[in-house]
């Protein structure tokens, strides 16, 4: 027997997940659960399914969880929190969920400093009802609502929310990363375990932005859709830390 | 504590703390603003959380947080607020979560008019929001029973897993009114809270807080298992009070402020030698039917009284079955009568008895 | 004799409003010229300009808002007729304010034109409301509205109450609560104020003159 | 002698080939001949030997069916 370096975390549960082959949902979650159970919190974790594709990821999380209406995943992650000041508290949003319907709700938990993680997965689509336009959906970018692509005159530019986010004084750690090839994956699961860090020290509200791909509403294979990301995406959404506590630590 | 002369809202907001009441999620909004204001000032003296949301639809999801985690929560709002707050009542609901909402209710539709009314009756007894649900729904007359069905809808929301709503009209949240916050009241034989989201500790395995069923099979039956503690409530949490109803010709069916006009109206009708009852329902849901099965053989018709152009009276209609003539009386947006506009509704419909 | 500007404070629902519409009618029957001015941006029911129109055809002036609401304004919207009539100085002015610290900010703004005036604030007390149920807290209270506004109270109103079901003994035990912080203070009872039936029972030894109210915020059946 | 091992959980596996591209020796391929249990062609190794157990796949893969043992 060998020396095991990787294996399943036990911060996920035994159930397979639900989603479409190369669907990086699942390399996400894995993160998360990872970072939870190797910072020894997981038995006193709280996560916040939101509605989207990943709606049901309460069943593959190995902790307490609620499942929380379109968008106000921040406001039940606020109220846990609040009543339970000694839990860690995270809530798992898409970007139809945290950048459009949900926008107030991100806001104002990240203007209150509520000491919540937040992982936020854009993949710049609507998946779970079929590929409609989301507000970060990219110029030119065609989905079912933006049939002749997105037209910045009539919808508008694709919104950035960490770079917004980041200039709420309440924001302590923001950072965007992207899941596209292993070195970045290994990149972003040093962001998670910064923001559930940040979280543990009480230091204040905590985001990571996932640069996410869907293979099926974008009609790509799996691996195009992870270079789509890299060529498209990332050139609109650059990847990096946009706020940080030790910054705040500096500045006071 | 002896009795005490306070506001509504703020003898509200005290019940809460004394009904256990561990966190407050609201937003401003009148005629309730002096409940989040009192609780402001309060909340943390009784270990509590006072939280001013964002938004209604904030608000109540942070209840739904709360209430999720373990936690006795309250929010209150009035009528536009409430009705923002239906996305989260209708979750708590199908999440079978305790939580308990106070509805100071004003003038509608839209943004309406800040004075009293009881518009809202339909918002409060139907559900409100999406899905197959009821809000165990009281609607008090004085700031002491008030007080009381406060203090009682935190045991009412544990034991059964569901929202309980308060629903008084902004003259009952603004009126002054000597109160005993200590008055006890029935308390529930409560089960553990199993449910709550709290953490694992290594003791047992995850919870989930969710009212999703993909499978409508699923949702069918957690559907008739609501429906079937909808039924319980219907057969068990009914109240009513019914005022001079011996030899009374006519019944009046009011609740809250109006059930209080209606009293000073039976007074200057009994002075007259007419004898008119009154039903005051007092839980609005569970509509207290059974009490239409009691009324003397006297009865030759009923009077339905509401500050609004006619919301219980559906209500009154079902439980009536057709056996007896109705007639309505409301005043709505804000405006109240005086008792002499009743007693003359009263005279009419009388007068067309005959 | 000088006009007077008559400032009205206190815990919010110990019955400021009910007392400043009866007290406004009682100058107005010494043949005084009144003006009421009704400062409550706190409150939205229960307000003294709920009685403008039938103050105003006693010949009371009552100023609020610049709407000029009677019921129904819940907007601040402070009518700049109220420091008018101050600066004017021609009528006895009422100012009813809203209830605590928050009710009485808005009468920063008049401060110097108070100062230079004749001017009584009275403090209203029900000692049945929790916040001024005791000696100390009454006069906890009355620090804390005399620190906002900077000026001191000058006379205190008993108007102790548990509206219907007040006995004359509660109104005597409210009187021995407020004598004990008069003799602290230093700041006399003027009035003793109550439903006719309760001021003809009243015993001789009680403070403050007599004060009959009648209560017309509130209606009989509420 | 192989410096690492990959355990498949061969069953769970949804055949997305994401791990094809992030194996720095390209070892990994996609079954042509065999559908798991799901009905997808899950991926397997074509020459274990070579393996160095840098675990390049299991941190692309999306449905944690890798386990990576360093020999």
């Amino acid at each position: 027997m060998g020396n095991v370096v990787f294996k399943r975390s036990n911060g996920l549960s035994k159930k397979e997940f639900s989603y479409c082959p190369g669907c990086t949902h699942g390399i996400i979650h894995r993160l998360v659960a990872e970072v939870i159970e190797e910072l020894g919190v997981l038995d006193k974790t709280i996560g916040i399914s939101p509605v989207g594709c990943s709606v049901m990821n309460y069943e593959f999380f190995n902790c307490d969880m609620q499942q929380a209406a379109h968008g106000r995943a921040p406001a039940v992650a606020t109220g846990i929190k609040r009543v339970r000041p000694d839990n860690i508290v995270f809530s798992y949003q898409g970007d139809g969920d945290l950048a459009s319907i949900g926008t107030a709700e991100i806001v104002h938990a990240a203007h209150r400093s509520e000491n919540i993680t937040v992982i936020f997965v854009n993949n710049a689509i609507y998946g779970m009802t079929g590929g409609q336009m989301a507000p970060t959906t990219l110029i030119g970018q065609k989905t079912t609502t933006s049939p002749y692509g997105r037209d910045e005159k009539h919808a508008g530019k694709p919104i950035k929310m960490s770079e917004m986010l980041a200039t709420i004084p309440g924001a302590t750690y923001i950072e965007r990363v992207s899941v596209h090839d292993p070195l970045h994956v290994r990149k972003a699961k040093k962001a998670v375990k910064k923001a559930f860090q940040t979280q543990i020290e009480g230091k204040g509200f905590s985001l990571v932005e996932f640069i996410s791909s869907c293979p099926v509403n974008w009609g790509k294979t799996p691996q195009d859709a992870l270079n789509w990301v890299k060529d498209n995406m990332i050139p609109y959404y650059p990847l990096g830390n946009f706020r940080s506590p030790e910054e705040d630590d500096k500045n006071d | 504590m002896a009795k005490v002369m306070m506001k509504g809202n703020e003898a509200m907001a005290l019940a809460a703390i004394k009904g256990g009441c561990k966190a407050f999620f609201g937003y401003p909004i009148t005629p309730q603003s002096e409940l989040p204001e009192y609780l402001a000032r309060h909340m943390h003296k009784h270990g509590g959380v006072f939280l001013q949301a964002e938004s209604e639809v904030a608000a109540i999801n942070m209840v739904y947080g709360a209430s999720g985690a373990g936690a006795r929560v309250l929010t209150s709002s009035s009528s536009p607020g409430i009705a923002l707050k239906q996305e989260g009542i209708s979750y708590i609901a199908g999440a079978e979560l305790p939580a308990v909402i106070i509805n100071v209710m004003r003038g509608g539709p839209g943004l309406g008019g800040i004075q009293p009314s009881q518009a809202d009756y339909k918002q409060v007894t139907r559900g409100g929001g999406n899905g197959d649900y009821y809000v165990l729904a009281y609607a008090p007359e004085n700031l002491q029973e008030t007080v009381n069905v406060i203090k009682e809808a935190f045991d009412l929301a544990d034991l059964y897993r569901n929202p309980v709503m308060i629903a008084v009209d902004g003259l009952i949240g603004q009126m002054m009114e000597p109160v005993d916050l200590d008055v006890e009241v029935p308390k529930r034989d409560l089960p553990e809270k199993d449910w709550a989201t709290i953490g694992t500790y290594g003791k047992r395995e995850p919870v989930n807080v969710n009212s999703l069923f993909l499978d409508p099979q699923d949702l069918e039956n957690h559907s008739f298992k609501l429906a079937e503690k909808y039924k319980l409530m219907k057969k068990n949490e009914q109240r009513y009070e019914f005022v001079n109803m011996e030899n009374a010709e006519l019944v009046i069916v009011a609740y809250g402020t109006m059930a209080r006009i209606v009293r000073s109206a039976l007074e200057i009708l009994k002075n007259e030698g007419i004898n008119v009852g009154l039903l005051r329902p007092i839980s609005i849901w569970p509509f207290p039917e059974k009490a239409f099965k009691e009324f003397p053989d006297t009865v030759k018709g009923i009077l339905t009284c509401e500050l609004s152009t006619g919301q219980m009276l559906d209500d009154v209609k079902i439980c009536n079955n057709g056996k007896l003539p109705i007639n309505f009386f409301g005043r709505t947006g804000g405006m109240v009568p005086e008792p002499e506009e009743i007693v003359k509704a009263v005279k009419d419909m009388i007068g067309g008895l005959k | 004799m000088q006009n007077k500007i008559y400032i009205i404070v206190g815990h919010y629902g110990s019955g400021k409003s009910e007392f400043a519409v009866n007290f406004a009618k009682k100058l107005k029957q010494e043949n005084k010229e009144v003006c009421l001015a009704d400062l409550d941006i706190v409150n939205p029911y229960f307000r003294s300009r709920e009685m403008r129109l039938s103050l105003i055809k006693l010949g009371i002036d009552v100023i609020s808002d610049t709407l000029n609401s009677v019921k129904g304004l819940d907007m601040p919207y402070l009518s700049p007729a109220i420091k008018g009539q101050i600066v004017h100085n021609k009528k006895n002015m009422i100012l009813d304010c809203g209830g605590d610290v928050v009710g009485i900010r808005v009468l920063k703004q008049f401060y110097q034109e108070i100062k230079e005036r004749n001017y009584e604030i009275y403090m209203i007390v029900n000692v049945y409301r929790p916040e001024t149920s005791t000696v100390d807290k009454i006069i906890e209270m009355k620090n804390k509205l005399e620190n906002e506004i900077g000026l001191s109270i000058t006379g205190f109103i008993n108007n102790s109450n548990f509206l219907k079901q007040t006995s004359i003994d509660d109104i005597i035990n409210a009187d021995k609560l407020l004598k004990e912080v008069s003799q602290k203070t230093n700041v006399p009872i003027i009035y003793i104020s109550a439903l006719e039936k309760y001021i003809k029972q009243l015993p001789d030894k009680v403070s403050g003159e007599r004060f009959v109210l009648n209560l017309s915020l509130r209606t009989d059946w509420l | 002698m192989p410096k690492g091992r990959i355990i498949v959980d061969v069953d769970k596996c949804k055949g997305c080939g994401l791990c094809l591209d992030a194996c720095p020796l390209h070892l990994l391929e996609l079954a042509n001949d065999t559908v798991n249990k799901k009905g997808y062609q899950p991926m397997r190794i074509h020459t274990p030997e070579k393996c160095i157990g840098c675990a390049n796949c299991a941190m692309m893969c999306p449905d944690v069916v890798i386990t990576v043992e360093k020999l």
